[in-house]
């Protein structure tokens, strides 16, 4: 474990049971250490005293540490007394008080009381001691204030611990991650595209028009300039009889478009094609 | 590249942990400098091993924290070290940080139950400030009536204290020997293992 | 702390430079983590000399830039580094789909006849990034002044749409109907049409 670097001793119930008295408080930057007797506490300092506990168990574990009683033999009526002494001054200051105090008045009101009912005889274990909760109570919430000290003692990100950082070189690129498209989108974009087109408006594109299209794409990446292909060569076997009309409509629209120069020997025989060299070309625009 | 060399491993690694932005754990790497590069989960960790070694003397350490590795200062170092900053370290109350313990050590833990260990409400404000900061969130709610949400603390929480997990709280043990024969009873108390199976739970939870 | 050992001003210098939000230069370093100790220019340099040879062999390096020094990863490991982080790109324009659909629809299609029927002009950043994301590609030329490229889409574009073939774009006939609304409303609430698909509002985001 790390020795913390600062800890906070501000607080008057801040004490570690049997230590040398603490400030019970700094008023104006001094260290108020004792508490004198008659309770005389100048009002502005008692104010930040009395706003420093947490609770009302707060208090009482600060009135038992601070006159060194035993928790286990709790002496209820000293306690109960300086206690009440306490929440009156609360209440002279008209400090807002919280409920809190007065239930835990309440409390030791009754723990009192009952304690000083005759015991019962065959029974004197702690079940029967009236203070037993109130001392369960006390326990536990000292336990969990040490754990609130410690936890502030450790060290932490912000005053004790710094992170250490290298920024990454220039080159490094993050990944990009592209945007998605639907097909919807695609469809909607080419219907939006048609509409701007009003000289398109009458044409209709018909769905057979879709393949022969990717076919003249695909015939179009296939053929050179230089060496002719093969018509039986532009599509399989396994495509059927839509495969050569698919392809011979992609063909002829090559043509038509000047895109491709087809060659037959004799009719009947296969087809060759190339693609169109600008140089024979006798186009016009 | 289908191989990597032990030593481009480290470098790697090194400068991996470096440039995150958060402390990032083995899975994390694995996922994303280390892709495909067939790093076995064995050789990774001794890299991480070594590189603790390597930077053992120097200025700046290679620590696990909840959330994965990162380098941090050298807590000697502290006091000069925050001179680099004009603002001093923010500075918690009591009622935070007893809240705050309650829901570390105590979790899960409702509101009602933190109430009647403090003796006193706890304000809206530090449930509100400790969930900003992300250092507690609700993990459920607790079948009674009003079904009361259940607080835990969470791996940003861990980060910040710089602890690996829960188990790495100051024991609850210690400070019951100044508090008294508490121990037994706070033990008895709280229920068994909790702990260690809530830290499991989160960190499956957490992993992005 | 009147006199500071070699080793522990190199620590300090090390981890300021570590922790330090930005580049920190060696009177930034005097003025706040070394205030006080004494250290001498020459020294502070020697320490610095010493640090950047400490860390060649690793996979980060103490650079000088021009505010001063900072640890910054080696650049051969940027391709694996990239990986830590993702950059979302922002969706496409609307210019973009409409470029892209008519070259999907009416392929093999040149630039200008894209133009003819959009009725603008097609940026030449809509052509780039459709083909650095290998949705489209150049087939051919047209055998027409100026040569202009013919556009078809790829096998990536096909995958991407999970089509098999070209013949699986949905028919024109069957979306006239339904598109209507649709396209209105796609109309209607986009931009002018200008291609605002620019770089600069990237985001960028950690991984983890």
């Amino acid at each position: 474990m790390v020795i913390p670097v600062c800890s906070d001793k501000t607080t008057p119930s801040d004490s570690q049971p049997q230590q040398q008295p603490l400030p019970l408080a700094f008023v104006n930057g001094e260290a108020l250490i004792e508490k004198p007797e008659d309770l005389y506490i100048p009002p502005d300092a008692l104010e930040v005293i009395l706003e420093a506990f947490e609770g009302p168990l707060d208090l009482l574990l600060y009135l038992i540490r601070k006159q060194k009683f035993d928790i286990v033999n709790l002496p209820i009526l000293q306690i109960t007394q300086q206690y009440m002494e306490y929440v009156d001054l609360m209440k002279d200051l008209k400090l807002e008080l919280a409920a809190e105090y007065l239930l835990m008045a309440a409390i030791l009101a009754e723990v009192k009381s009952r304690l000083l009912l005759p015991k019962r005889v065959e029974s004197d274990d702690d079940e029967d001691d009236p203070r037993a909760e109130l001392i369960r109570r006390l326990r536990e919430y000292e336990a969990i204030k040490i754990a609130a000290q410690e936890l502030d003692a450790l060290p932490r990100e912000e005053r004790d611990i710094f992170i250490g950082q290298a920024v990454p070189d220039e080159s490094v690129e993050p990944i990009r991650i592209l945007p998605d498209v639907t097909l919807q989108e695609l469809v909607i974009g080419f219907q939006s595209a048609l509409k701007k087109a009003q000289a398109y408006e009458h044409h209709q594109i018909e769905r057979e028009s879709l393949s022969t299209r990717e076919r003249m794409s695909m015939i179009i990446e296939r053929l050179s300039h230089d060496e002719f292909i093969g018509f039986d060569q532009l599509f399989t076997v396994e495509e059927g009889k839509a495969g050569v009309v698919v392809t011979f409509l992609a063909v002829l629209e090559l043509v038509k478009e000047q895109m491709v120069d087809l060659v037959q020997a004799q009719p009947f025989s296969n087809i060759h094609i190339k693609r169109f060299k600008s140089s024979e070309a006798t186009w016009q625009r | 590249m289908a191989k990597i060399s032990d030593q481009q491993l480290k470098q790697l690694v090194e400068a991996a942990i470096f440039v995150s932005d958060h402390a990032i754990s083995t899975e994390q790497l694995q996922a994303t400098v280390l892709e495909g590069l067939g790093v076995s989960a064995k050789r990774l960790k001794a890299t991480i091993e070594e590189l603790t070694l390597d930077y053992n003397p120097k200025g700046i350490q290679l620590i696990k924290v909840a959330s994965g590795y990162r380098f941090q200062s050298m807590d000697s170092l502290s006091p000069w070290l925050s001179k680099l900053w004009h603002e001093t370290a923010p500075r918690y109350s009591r009622a935070m940080l007893e809240t705050l313990s309650l829901i570390a050590y105590r979790q899960p833990i409702t509101r009602g139950e933190i109430e009647d260990i403090r003796g006193v409400a706890v304000s809206s404000h530090i449930i509100k400030t400790l969930t900003e900061r992300d250092w507690i969130k609700v993990i459920g709610h607790k079948e009674v009536p009003g079904r009361p949400a259940l607080f835990a603390t969470t791996k940003t929480f861990l980060d910040y204290f710089s602890l690996a997990s829960l188990s790495d709280l100051p024991p609850i043990e210690t400070f019951t020997e100044q508090v008294g024969d508490l121990g037994e009873e706070l033990q008895t108390q709280s229920e068994p293992d909790i702990d260690t199976n809530l830290d499991e739970n989160r960190t499956r939870e957490q992993l992005h």
